[in-house]
């Protein structure tokens, strides 16, 4: 399959001249990437991935597909394959009308579509449904045929818009493996807009974290995930802890939990900065460390494989999250001593 | 329930249903009065009906002119009411009413507007002139049965076909319109019987040749005392028996059904959902 | 068709449409409906309907269509409001009707009627056979008929009529000025002689006597002999054709009265500016010159032929119930459409606004 | 001008409202326009049409007689709506199914089939003249051409109207309010007054608004099967164009006709919004 690079510059998009649905949308994805919009609904994803489309045009900046530009082209002529979030099946079709839909618009030879129909649903494990009206198959199916359709005519690129979202936990996950390994095969790139960040973490090979119209961060979900640039994406990926602090120098900052030494070291003396520490970095320690208090526990949430311990450091609050192997250590306890690296303090600027 | 409004509304249904059943049997009434029962039995009223140009030719036109109206009313009817439900524009309540308003006036009142408009447009007379007029009176039911279909139509399919490479005109051939089709058809019926049961207008514009069956109708009862109309009323009537009847059959065989599917087993009904 | 399971379809509503549409299909083709022919090789005629049609198409219309190939089509009721809209719509339903003197007095003096001179050949006709641009072929008697059953004392007269006191019951009369009023004066005890031009205080103060009492105003012969033959009215002023008819359908016993009797002149005219006008000319020729056909007519339809030549078709006894037997015509009153030019337009509107609003 | 192509269909709305806003324009609009013309100009310009009216005890009485039939008639087809919609809302699937047929059936057929009926139905030599004679009631009274006739004939084919504006409404109400209120101590009959009836309220209305406004401007049955003594307003506006050619008188009586309406619409739509009179979706 040809897969081919997309580029938006600067799209912006306003429908009342005031709010801006997409404001200065710059991103660069690569032939092949799989690339997810992650963010919270109302966040700009969505309308950038129609913009991509041709569903809505922006009111200024350029998109271009490949080596074209798309602008000017109606939906039709874009060759963009797209997996919309309720599949939008065409109920008066058969699967095989369904996912031949895209041929027939190409002018492709009946067998030659019927080949290819019947080879794009082989893809998505659904052989000899040919037959079968949308209305007669379960929401994963349907999903399945969604991808078929999208993937058959061999588009540039394949936009996905929340495709998992209507399926239940263990479909979702099956799924999102289905899809992962159908990229894989096939090579092509794929846009995936969800709001699921877990979803996004897993699939991706690079995020980009949408907030009020603007990308806050691309980078890979690792990167997204240990070094968020902004307040917004540490906490929309993750849970997080967000310590408040003024820069002493060297890496050293001055926080409401004592002196604490982060990864970063470029910063300025007395500039305020936020530090992020993951729940899940933080350890319990047999003493204090750095001269720190202890932790008071308020409570504690049994997940199983961990635990979640919410308490106060001095005047902070403070989420850990602690392996199962180490949960029993914690049982009775209304105090404890906590540690974490250094390098796993992240600073955001 | 109780059985006593069970039984005061059956009395009021029979009080609905029973009057119209009366013109069955005096359609085979050989007396030309009104006397009930009829005196004698016979088919001319039907022959007549069936064969006599004051009838024939009224039937057609209403027919034609009924064919005509769907047309009409569905050329305006569908733009009108996608541009409702699809977008926002400024005076769109106002649009809103304008549709509305041929509803609100009454009919009579339109017939003296075109009784004199058309006569100077030398439209009086003319199945034109009447297919506007009754289209004016289809469109406000044809619109609501448009938008209120529209309203509850999922735009992602017609994204989809775009985006699948049909151009935004294959798109509403293949994929709007079909999809749509059942209320395109029920929107049209009623414009069609909008226009087969108008009298109105049909009195004062559509004159000799291309008078309405309901003029004819009503001409009948008013002037010639003519026995035919009985035959015309039956006949009317036993298409919208045949029609409501048409239209339950399928209700039965379905429940029927149902009740033959609750005995098989709740399975056997969907195998398709069972593979996932 | 199965695909449409999860859509919300209606049978009912596909199959209808496209069963209306078939049928309408199959109508076209259908032989059985006459389409007229050109355009110039048609008359449209303006008829009363019921028995007065089929007689008029039998023995005045079928002869003319032998004769010059002209086809006739019949629209009814007649109505003069209709021969007046024509002319301003300029849209014609018929090119020929037949008004009573009354009303072609008044439709020529509003020029609603092409002149006959010229294009009718009146030396072939009888002398006086042209009136007001109309030819006037035969008259006709609005009389007075009740249910004996109801008045076994009987009704004698218009004054008995509009004795609704003494008679209580149903009525029911033309919706026709000229004819309406001329009943009620006498009903007032005008004397025929005296009668026009009408005195027209007296008549709709004569006229409010019974106006709660008059069920139904016809507006067709054929209506007015059926309200009486099914008993909806006790009594009612009609023409003496139905007035005969209803006596002979109905169960009742009706009784005619032809004391009183107001009789009509029935005139044959051109519409103004009628596009078939040249037709409707040699209709009315033809007419003129069809004594037999006419004397037929008027025995079917108890009509009096102005034609002399006409009752050498008329046998001695069914002469004398025609209206315009002279021992009946000696007790009618014949209107008087010259004396009631004048005041015709008045008298329709006054009459009009009298029933209505 | 962009010179993009749009998403759906046309950019923008107007070629989509433009064929409604002309075709209405030229074939609604204006001939209602010369009706507010002619009532304004025939036979000259000025405003002795309506004076007319104003000084006419007959207009009035029309007026009147108009206005009582109608509200005659509303409350009539209520009367009868009421229990079928009752019933067929609270009834079993398979009862409802034949109530709302019987009302479908009765709501298709053509008012001159209907009207016909009824002539016969209640003519001197029909059955119900028959029956109040053979129950020795002599001379049985004369029943057509009444307003008597008129208003039952018109109740008759309006109660499918009003039936489909209180079942739309009646649908919706959860038989558990009035459970609820029997559970909490009322008389089924009290639970039905306290409870039901103001729910159906918005029905009631709607169907009324309907029905009156219908009737107010009926012109088939009136002058069919009245009595010239009490013409409705329909009938003499007929009368203004049929008989007396009267297109001015004519044309006045219409904006008054058209008046009243609007002001019933008005009146409903200060209170409740004009887009629900419609949402049952019949004709």
């Amino acid at each position: 399959m040809n897969a081919r690079s997309l580029t938006l510059s600067n799209i912006t998009k306003t429908y009342d001249g005031r709010h801006m649905a997409a404001d200065d949308v710059s991103l660069d994805i690569k032939a092949g990437e799989f690339v997810s919009f992650l963010g919270p609904s109302g966040s700009g994803k969505t309308t950038t991935l129609m913009m991509i489309a041709g569903f809505q045009h922006p009111t200024s900046g350029e998109i271009r597909l490949g080596e074209r530009a798309i602008d000017n082209l109606p939906p039709h002529k874009r060759n963009i394959g797209m997996v919309f979030q309720n599949y939008a099946l065409f109920p008066h079709m058969t699967v095989a009308d369904n996912v031949g839909f895209p041929l027939r618009m190409r002018g492709v030879a009946k067998q030659d579509k019927e080949r290819r129909s019947r080879e794009a649903l082989a893809k998505v494990g659904l052989q000899g449904f040919e037959k079968r009206v949308p209305s007669e198959l379960s929401g994963g199916q349907q999903q399945r045929v969604a991808l078929a359709r999208a993937l058959v005519f061999e588009p540039d690129i394949i936009l996905l818009d929340e495709p998992l979202g209507a399926l239940d936990k263990a479909l979702r996950e099956h799924m999102q493996v289905e899809l992962k390994r159908i990229h894989k095969d096939l090579g092509v790139t794929m846009v995936y807009v969800t709001h699921d960040q877990s979803e996004a973490m897993t699939m991706s090979d690079r995020i980009a974290v949408f907030n009020q119209g603007r990308i806050e961060q691309v980078g890979t979900p690792n990167e997204i995930y240990r070094a968020p640039k902004t307040r917004f994406v540490a906490c929309f990926i993750g849970d997080s802890n967000l310590i408040e602090g003024s820069a002493l120098g060297g890496g050293r900052f001055d926080t409401p939990v004592g002196i604490v030494e982060a990864r970063s070291s470029q910063t300025d003396r007395n500039r305020r900065a936020d530090l992020l520490l993951r729940p899940e970095m933080i350890r319990i320690a047999e003493t204090s460390q750095g001269g720190r208090q202890p932790l008071k526990i308020d409570s504690t949430i049994n997940y199983g494989d961990n635990l979640l311990v919410i308490g106060k450091l001095g005047s902070q609050a403070i989420r850990m999250r602690v392996p199962g192997a180490d949960a029993r250590r914690l049982e009775g306890v209304s105090e404890c001593h906590v540690t974490w690296r250094a390098e796993d303090v992240h600073v955001i600027a | 329930m109780n059985v006593w409004i069970r039984s005061l509304a059956i009395l009021i249904a029979a009080f609905v249903a029973a009057p119209m059943f009366i013109v069955i049997p005096m359609s085979f009434s050989s007396a030309a009065s009104l006397a009930f029962p009829p005196p004698g039995y016979t088919l001319q009223n039907y022959v007549n009906f069936f064969s006599d140009p004051n009838w024939t030719q009224p039937l057609t036109n209403s027919l034609l002119i009924g064919l005509g109206t769907v047309c009409m009313t569905m050329l305006v009817a569908v733009p009108a009411s996608f541009a409702l439900v699809r977008h926002v524009f400024i005076g769109r309540t106002v649009f809103n009413l304008l549709i509305m308003l041929p509803m609100i006036v009454p009919t009579i009142v339109m017939a003296i507007g075109y009784y004199i408009y058309f006569g100077q447009l030398r439209l009086v007379q003319s199945y034109l002139g009447v297919i506007l007029a009754h289209s004016c009176i289809a469109l406000p039911m044809s619109t609501l049965i448009l938008t209120a279909a529209l309203k509850g139509f999922d735009r992602s399919v017609e994204r989809a076909a775009m985006n699948l490479g049909a151009s935004p005109f294959t798109t509403f051939r293949l994929i709007t319109f079909p999809i749509l089709r059942p209320a395109f058809t029920v929107a049209g019926l009623f414009a069609f019987i909008a226009s087969f049961d108008e009298a109105v207008i049909g009195l004062f514009i559509s004159g000799r040749d291309k008078a309405t069956l309901p003029r004819q109708m009503f001409n009948a009862v008013r002037q010639e005392a003519d026995p035919t109309i009985s035959a015309a009323s039956s006949f009317l009537f036993l298409l919208v028996l045949a029609g409501v009847c048409i239209w339950l059959a399928p209700q039965l065989v379905r429940r029927r059904t149902r009740l033959l599917g609750q005995t098989d087993g709740n399975g056997a009904a969907q195998p398709a959902a069972a593979t996932s | 068709m199965e695909m449409f399971k999860n859509a919300s379809a209606t049978p009912l509503s596909r199959r209808a449409v496209l069963g209306a549409g078939l049928f309408g299909a199959a109508m076209l083709a259908s032989p059985s409906i006459r389409r007229a022919s050109a355009e110039e090789n048609a008359l449209y005629v303006n008829t009363w309907g019921g028995d007065w049609e089929a007689s008029v198409k039998k023995f005045l219309f079928e002869p003319f269509t032998a004769d010059t190939g002209i086809e006739i089509r019949t629209v009814s009721p007649i109505s003069f409001a209709k021969l007046a809209a024509q002319k301003t719509t300029g849209v014609y339903e018929f090119d020929v009707t037949t008004l009573g003197v009354a009303d072609v007095a008044r439709a020529n003096g509003a020029g609603l009627l092409e002149t006959l001179e010229g294009h009718v050949d009146t030396s072939k006709l009888w002398e006086g056979a042209i009136y007001e641009n109309g030819l006037a072929t035969h008259g006709f008697a609005t009389q007075m008929a009740y249910n004996a059953a109801k008045f076994p004392e009987g009704l004698k007269n218009w004054s008995d009529f509009f004795n609704v006191e003494k008679f209580p019951g149903n009525r029911s009369l033309q919706r026709h000025a000229a004819r309406v009023l001329a009943i009620a004066l006498l009903a007032d005890g005008v004397p025929a002689d005296q009668l026009f031009p009408y005195d027209l205080d007296r008549a709709f103060a004569s006229l409010d006597r019974i106006k709660d009492h008059v069920r139904v105003w016809w507006t067709a012969g054929p209506q007015a002999r059926q309200i009486l033959t099914d008993g909806e009215v006790d009594m009612a002023g009609l023409w003496d054709s139905d007035a005969f008819g209803a006596k002979e359908a109905s169960k009742e016993p009706i009784e005619i009265v032809w004391d009183q009797a107001v009789v009509d002149k029935a005139c044959w005219i051109v519409a103004k500016d009628s596009p078939r006008a040249e037709n409707g000319f040699k209709l009315i020729s033809h007419i003129g010159q069809n004594a037999e056909g006419l004397a037929k007519f008027c025995i079917a339809d108890q009509n009096g032929p102005m034609n002399p030549k006409s009752f050498d078709f008329i046998p001695a006894e069914v002469a004398a119930r025609m209206p315009t037997h002279p021992e009946h015509l000696a007790r009618a009153v014949m209107l008087d459409g010259a004396k009631l030019l004048p005041q015709l337009d008045e008298l329709s509107t006054r009459f009009e606004s009298w029933v209505g609003i | 001008m962009k010179l993009r192509t749009s998403p759906v269909f046309v950019e923008g709305p107007m070629p989509l409202i433009a064929p409604a806003v002309m075709f209405l324009s030229l074939f609604f609009l204006v001939p209602l326009g010369y009706v507010v013309w002619m009532s304004l100009s025939q036979p000259v310009i000025g405003l002795q049409n309506f004076g007319r009216l104003l000084n006419s005890s007959l207009f009035a009485s029309v007026l009147y007689s108009t206005f009582k039939t109608a509200l005659l008639v509303t409350l009539l087809s209520l009367l009868f709506a009421y229990p079928l919609a009752y019933a067929a809302a609270n009834g079993s699937k398979r009862f409802a199914t034949f109530l709302l047929t019987v009302v479908a059936l009765s709501f298709w057929t053509s008012y001159l089939v209907r009207t016909y009926a009824w002539m016969v139905i209640l003519g001197n030599q029909g059955p119900v003249t028959a029956l109040l004679s053979w129950l020795g009631w002599d001379p049985a009274p004369k029943i057509l051409f009444t307003t008597f006739s008129a208003t039952l004939a018109m109740t008759h084919a309006l109660i499918p109207f009003m039936t489909m504006s209180l079942f739309a409404v009646m649908k919706r109400i959860d038989p558990l309010y009035v459970r609820a209120a029997e559970n909490l101590g009322a008389h089924p009959l009290r639970a039905f007054v306290s409870v039901y009836l103001p729910l159906s309220a918005p029905g009631i209305v709607n169907g009324c608004t309907l029905v009156f406004i219908t009737c107010l401007g009926f012109y088939v049955m009136p002058v069919l099967l009245g009595s010239p003594r009490d013409q409705m307003i329909a009938g003499i506006i007929g009368d203004q164009i049929e008989q007396t050619l009267d297109f001015g008188l004519g044309s006045a009586i219409s904006i008054v006709l058209l008046a009243l309406t609007l002001a019933v619409y008005a009146v409903y739509n200060r209170f409740f919004g004009l887009d629900r009179l419609w949402a049952g979706g019949d004709r």
